[in-house]
């Protein structure tokens, strides 16, 4: 076993850890691990006195190693490979046991978090003796960008890059640009005309020089990896035989949007079955024709909007639409505004409000004289033709939740908030650009938080309701931030590529071709001529799935290495 | 069983006085923020909650709004302006006109002009007759002896004769309203004995108002009280004491002591409640209906009417001391004829009556709870009215 | 006994005699050893008594060739006793190498052997309860044999070991290879394989190989394998992927999966752990219930993950003992 | 003393080692039994990890993924998913009891999940006894 020069850093983090782990005491323990010259234990190592005194031991011992006991690596490891850095140690020769959120902060018995946390930092010290040196790979960046969807999300994008001087493709399956906000009339909650927005965007993106729009297209392939990506269209596919082009592309946004969710399946609504139960959509077509009226042409005196049809509900969906209840408000507000006399109700599992302008739109809603009602979330109203005798057409049977009552509520127009689900193709999608979706079906990001627009896959960005229910700002934020992103690695013209992938030693695979399923990522290219199969760097995500697969042991996790993980395993247990 | 919806009641309510309740949101803070508002009565949630739907029965059925006092602490919590307090006021209205079977009330809380109409053809009516009666029988010069323009043994037979009307009105409808709230729900049988064993609660809180007193602020309570003891021995005085009260020119200490008090009650307090509801100066006075002012003009204007006469016939005036008898008999016959049984005056009989029949009520349901096993009723289910 | 001939010695432990056969196999170039060195002892095929072997000087031998797996005590005397004599000490073949086919023994226990052989077996004579004892009383003197071990020790677990030629047995090339090696001193680097590829079988095989989904597993006499294609992506259980090459890929060939006995590859800790990887990582479903069903199709998967490696696996053995 | 059992826990990255350090963020206690080694995905975990811990001495190992379907890598827990049976199988061939090896899913925000987890494998673990795995090998050094 290698026994390099190491020094060993623990952290009291204040009182964090040393009110439980009895630092010195594993300090000492250090010392006496192999290949250890000086262990320290010290405040607050991630301070910048912290910093400089493992610099400071780096130039003093020589240390070819260094060991960090304190939070979780997730929180700083980059803090201390920048530190080991700055003393011309290279970055991965740090290695960090987390001694704070999985030992300090969750035991309560001094003695043995202490004997845990000696433990941790033994194979910590015997991994660290097993990494190398690894250098980040620098890959050329094209400044051409394919932005997959013709919605708000994409035609945003699309702008947003033109306009910086980028190339732009845009492909849309239909024939025309839009998406769904095509198929609105007025937007909540400050009732903007949806044709306004969309109408000069669309223009603005047909006219763009650095556009080339392609309706009736789709994407059929991409090859490469971040920066370098070759995109193979179908151009005009759905006209005839249509034609393939290549184009090559640095990066990729998929705004692929959403579909609404098939009022039909909900069949307790009876639509299909009701001619005046009608889906949002259709009540929208309704407001741009600019009559309000039932199948029969009559003026509706009771209209009834049911919310979070196919959300928020066992049976379909989970997860709430987001923009139904403010559409559904806006509904209320265009009745009352269209039919004075009319009568208007909104039955919802919950009122979600909670976007800007939107809580007083719903006061403003409620003071129109909009009844509201209340249904539980396992329950379903259910809509049945009224008796001869009513002065209604339709009634629906709600079990009424603020009142405890079950109510009939009289209707002559049902309007049905379809909620969002992803669209049929999003698998499909998601294999040709290689992302993932959720259990839901959603594209998903990097990081629910920090990284909302990028993906795992290096280069390819999601934005607008392909990646959750969304309303237009928020659609458009997301395509503006894809589009900044990419502008910003356009920008510095190289990639840098992390240093962690696995690879794949050339003299001993054996081109079983084992691994080459395994990938998630395609990144395992098999070279037939050669029998050999190999790593394309780049395309890595080094999650290590090959390298556990690969039975002859032919390729290497950089940093996650077998003898790295074996040295840990010997050194956890003693 | 489904209930069916109503959305046009509200608009029924309207006149009434409930223009926000559709703000509601049902956040519940009215309920919580109540010093009333518990199990079985939950109030102003529930209501309002009805009324949004339009739930007509429940609604007539419903005692909490007599429970309620309006302190208006409901709505200064109110996060949507839904006047929840104002809610409850208007519900007081609309069950009046409710409970009143000859539809008077409802074509008064829904027109304040057929309302002052009917205040001025009654006057006119009552100062014609009156007028007629005393020309016919005695001299204008005269207020008392012999040969008086209005003797008060006639005045006194008139009295007792429109106290029965009145009565006969106010409990034919306190009858409906027993019917509405309990007599008509048979599920929930109701003990006899509970009936006879909470009554001492009609008259105690008719005269003590005692719930009211519960309200964080105390001022309102007393004014309130004020006013309705101020009118309570008038109307003993006026109904038994006649006589003694309207012989002079010398004043009878015995009666008039008492008379001066409740004059001055009633004069303080109605003064009172007519400044705050100009100031607007708290969540009650905010929101006044039409029937608000005219009942507290009437029965100013009645006192008013009532000190102006008893000075004149004081200082000798007589023939004045009688036109102002005619005037105030003008102010008083509306008042008591329409107020009380069609108006606003007839909470004075409504809320000590709901509160006894609340009472009877939350007994039976919780002797309905413990029947069925489900729970033990806790020790505010046995005697559910709350006092804060 | 002073020449300049190589002094050699051939023994086999707990072996088949397969090892001893292949030496055997190599025909005439049998002779050209003979020529070329003097067989000290060689019990398969030369006289040599173990007293010889005792009287030699340590280091007199320039080479053993030591096949079998050690199970017994006088596997281990002998191994031990060559190792002081043997200049070099070649384990040769599968179960000096890694263990063999008897390691696999190391699966079950000592009892159950001995109660399967010498009491429970059906040939046995009906009622016999005779045991193997290391020493038993016959007609007042004692009689020893050797000592049954709990477990089967591969040759480097007993004695230290230069070279390892694997196979069961070993290919013929390889023998000569490495009797040509020591004849001309050229020897490789201590501790090698020796006679064998870097790479796995596969790299051998004929079979064209690609991107492997397996929804089904089979025997290999369930279905008429395409002959041309990777037997794992049929589904049948092939150990070549995890197996050392340089046998000439002669199973596969033969339409037989590879079942190992050239051992794991440099870098593989455990044979079988990384043959159960390989195999099951490729399964074509995400349905644990569907994925039980298809491991089902791997009856006795240890028994063949480890058919060669039991004694040189992580585990070693089991610990029902 | 009562017998402490050293369980070895192999955790993804993205969900149950940060599912852990939730655990350790909400200050959600559990036993102290658990030495966790980070890999990147579950699906790196080769069955010979699990293996050398019991060879090492663990008296269990401990598999966490991200739950199926949830996986940072799309579905590198599906191979854990696949792995898993047969290698218990392949265990209980040499005679180790099924307890001593669990694979879990523990997203990274199930800290509690996670703290629960040990908590149970350790106590199963105390009532099962220390691994016959070290003690066997350490016994065939001495007694053939």
């Amino acid at each position: 076993m290698p026994e390099p020069r190491t020094g060993v850093f623990i952290c009291n983090c204040g009182t964090n850890i040393a009110k439980v782990v009895d630092c010195d005491a594993v300090a000492e323990a250090a010392a006496g691990m192999p290949g250890v010259v000086v262990a320290r234990s010290y405040k607050y190592m991630c301070s910048n006195p912290g910093q400089e005194m493992i610099a400071q031991e780096i130039g003093d011992h020589d240390l070819e190693r260094v060991v960090v006991a304190a939070c979780s690596p997730r929180m700083h490891e980059p803090t201390f490979r920048r530190a080991v850095e700055t003393a011309g140690l290279n970055p991965y020769l740090v290695e960090m046991a987390n001694i704070r959120e999985q030992c300090s902060w969750v035991h309560d018995d001094g003695a043995r978090a202490t004997e845990k946390a000696e433990d941790l930092v033994r194979a910590a010290v015997m991994r660290v003796a097993y990494h190398e040196p690894l250098e980040r790979l620098s890959v050329d960046m094209c400044p051409n960008t394919l932005v997959i969807g013709g919605g708000i999300a994409g035609l945003t994008a699309a702008l947003e890059l033109a306009g910086a001087g980028k190339l732009v493709y845009l492909v849309e399956r239909q024939p025309g640009l839009g998406g769904n906000v095509a198929r609105v009339d007025l937007t909540a909650p400050y009732l903007d005309s949806a044709p306004d927005i969309l109408t000069d965007r669309i223009t603005r993106v047909v006219e763009h020089p650095d556009i080339t729009v392609m309706t009736n297209s789709e994407l059929v392939r991409l090859d490469g990896f971040v920066g370098n990506f070759t995109a193979t269209l179908a151009v005009n596919g759905n006209d005839g035989p249509g034609e393939e082009r290549r184009v090559d592309v640095g990066s990729v946004i998929v705004c692929t949007g959403y579909r609404e969710f098939d009022a039909s399946r909900a069949t307790h609504l009876g639509y299909g079955k009701h001619p005046n139960v009608i889906t949002s959509f259709e009540f929208e077509h309704m407001l741009r024709q600019g009559r309000i009226e039932t199948k029969e042409g009559r003026l509706p005196q009771y209209v009834a909007i049911v919310h979070c049809v196919g959300s928020r509900s066992a049976e379909f969906h989970g997860y709430c639409s987001r923009v139904c209840c403010m559409t559904a408000l806006k509904y209320a507000h265009e009745v009352k505004s269209a039919l004075p006399g009319s009568y208007v109700s909104d039955v919802y599992v919950d009122m979600h409000a909670f976007g800007k302008g939107c809580e007083d739109f719903y006061r403003r809603s409620a003071e129109v004289k909009t009844l509201f009602l209340m249904y539980g979330k396992g329950e379903h109203p259910v809509v049945r033709r009224a008796d001869p005798g009513d002065d209604c057409e339709m009634l629906i049977t709600v079990d009424e939740q603020l009142s405890g009552e079950t109510i009939e509520l009289p209707a002559d127009l049902i309007i049905l908030m379809v909620g969002m689900e992803p669209r049929e193709d999003a698998e499909s999608v998601t294999r040709l650009v290689n992302i993932s979706q959720d259990k839901d079906g959603w594209f998903i990001e990097s990081h629910p938080k920090l990284d909302p627009v990028a993906t795992t896959t290096d280069g390819v960005y999601i934005a607008g309701a392909c990646q959750s229910p969304k309303d237009i700002p928020d659609s458009v934020a997301q395509a503006r931030a894809a589009a900044a992103r990419i502008l910003g690695k356009i920008a510095k013209g190289k990639l840098e590529i992390d240093a962690m992938f696995a690879e794949i030693d050339q003299d001993r695979c054996s081109g079983c071709r084992v691994c080459n399923e395994i990938c998630p990522y395609s990144a395992i290219e098999f070279d037939a001529a050669e029998h050999r199969s190999h790593v394309i760097s780049a395309l890595c995500k080094a999650c290590g799935a090959c390298v556990a697969t690969c039975p002859s042991a032919a390729i290497k996790a950089r940093h996650f290495t077998d003898e790295q993980i074996f040295a840990e395993i010997a050194g956890v247990l003693g | 069983m489904a209930i069916r919806a109503n959305p046009k009641l509200i608009e029924e309510l309207e006149p009434y006085g409930a223009e926000d309740v559709m703000k509601c949101y049902h956040c519940g803070n009215c309920s919580a923020v109540c010093p009333f508002s518990a199990d079985p009565y939950v109030f102003p949630r529930k209501p309002m909650r009805y009324l949004q739907m339009g739930l007509e029965e429940k609604l007539e059925g419903q005692l909490d709004p007599w429970l309620c006092y309006y302190c208006g602490e409901c709505s200064d919590q109110c996060p949507r302006d839904a006047e929840p307090g104002e809610t409850m006021m208007s519900l007081r209205r609309w069950l009046t006109s409710r409970y009143d079977w000859t539809g008077i009330s409802r074509l008064f809380y829904r027109s304040w002009r057929w309302e002052l109409l009917a205040i001025l053809l009654v006057a006119v009516i009552t100062a014609v007759a009156f007028t007629l009666f005393g020309m016919s029988q005695g001299s204008l010069s005269d207020y008392d002896g012999p040969n008086a323009f209005l003797p008060s043994s006639a005045i006194h037979i008139f009295d007792w004769v429109l106290a029965a009307v009145l009565l006969a009105f106010l409990l034919s409808n306190a009858a409906r309203m027993w019917w509405f709230t309990m007599g008509r729900d048979k599920d929930l049988p109701k003990s006899p004995g509970s009936y006879i064993s909470s009554a001492w609660m009609l008259p105690a809180h008719f005269l003590t108002q005692m719930r009211y007193s519960q309200c964080e602020h105390k001022g309102p309570w007393v004014t309130h009280l004020a006013l309705m003891l101020s009118y309570c021995v008038m109307l003993v005085l006026i109904m038994f004491f006649l006589a003694e009260m309207a012989s002079g020119p010398s004043v009878d200490w015995r009666v008039h002591v008492l008379g001066y008090l409740a004059t001055a009650g009633l004069v303080v307090s109605s003064i009172l409640f007519l400044r705050n509801r100009m100031k607007k100066s708290a969540a009650q006075y905010r929101h006044s209906h039409e029937s608000d002012w005219i009942f507290l003009s009437l029965i100013l204007a009645v006192a008013l009417t009532g000190i102006l006469q008893h000075i004149l016939h004081r200082t000798g005036l007589d023939a004045a001391a009688n036109v102002t008898y005619i005037v105030h008999l003008a102010l008083v016959v509306p008042m008591l004829a329409l107020e009380v049984p069609f108006s606003k005056w007839s909470h004075l009989a409504y809320r000590p009556l709901a509160i006894y029949l609340a009472q009877v009520r939350a007994t039976a349901l919780a002797r309905a709870r413990r029947g069925d096993g489900k729970q033990q009723p806790s020790a505010e289910q046995a005697a559910p009215l709350r006092t804060a | 006994m002073a020449t300049d001939k190589l002094q050699i010695a051939l023994y086999w432990g707990a072996a088949c005699g397969g090892c001893d056969v292949a030496v055997l196999d190599t025909d005439e170039f049998i002779l050209d050893v003979a020529a070329a060195a003097d067989i000290r002892l060689w019990p398969i095929a030369v006289d040599g008594k173990y007293a010889d072997v005792e009287a030699m000087e340590d280091g007199e031998l320039d080479l053993t060739i030591y096949n079998g797996a050690v199970r017994n005590s006088e596997n281990e005397h002998i191994a031990k006793l060559l190792r002081a004599k043997s200049k070099l000490l070649v384990a040769f073949g599968s179960c000096a190498h890694i263990g063999g086919i008897p390691g696999l023994a190391n699966l079950t226990s000592r009892d159950e052997i001995l109660t399967t052989a010498y009491l429970e077996n059906p040939s046995l004579e009906r009622g016999s309860k005779t045991l193997p004892l290391p020493e038993s009383g016959v007609n007042g003197s004692t009689l020893t044999i050797p000592s049954f071990y709990r477990r089967v020790y591969k040759l480097d677990d007993i004695v230290p070991v230069d070279y390892y030629v694997p196979g069961c047995p070993p290919a013929f090339d390889q023998v000569k290879a490495v009797l040509q090696a020591v004849v001309a001193g050229e020897l490789p680097a201590p501790g090698s394989v020796v006679g064998a590829s870097e790479r796995a079988l596969c790299d051998d095989c004929p079979r064209v190989k690609s991107e492997k989904r397996i929804k089904h597993f089979y025997r290999p006499w369930q279905i008429m394998a395409d002959p041309d294609a990777c037997l794992l992506e049929q589904g049948i259980l092939c150990a070549g992927p995890v197996t050392r090459g340089g046998c000439g890929a002669r199973c596969p060939s033969s339409s037989i999966p590879c079942r190992g006995c050239y051992g794991p590859l440099d870098g593989v800790v455990d044979m079988g752990a990384k043959l159960l990887s390989a195999v099951v990582s490729v399964i074509d479903s995400t349905d644990p219930e569907e994925i039980e069903r298809i491991i089902d199709g791997l009856p006795d998967f240890t028994g063949f993950a480890y058919r060669f490696s039991a004694p040189s696996s992580l585990l070693q053995r089991s610990v029902r003992q | 003393m009562t017998f402490e059992p050293k369980i070895v826990g192999f955790l993804c990255n993205w969900c149950s080692y940060s599912g852990a350090d939730l655990a350790g963020t909400s200050r959600i206690h559990y036993a102290p039994n658990v030495r966790v080694i980070r890999v990147m995905c579950s699906a790196r975990i080769d069955p010979t990890f699990v293996i050398k811990a019991l060879a090492d001495g663990a008296d269990g190992v401990l598999v966490c993924g991200c739950h199926p379907g949830d996986c940072h890598y799309s579905e590198g827990n599906y191979k854990t998913m696949r792995r898993m049976p047969l290698l218990k199988r392949m265990l209980a061939d040499f005679g180790i009891e099924e307890e001593r090896v669990r694979l879990e899913w523990v997203s990274a925000s199930e800290g509690m999940r996670f703290a629960d987890i040990v908590d149970d494998m350790t106590e199963r673990l105390r009532a099962l006894g220390p691994s016959p795995v070290k003690m066997a090998l350490a016994g065939d050094a001495v007694e053939r």
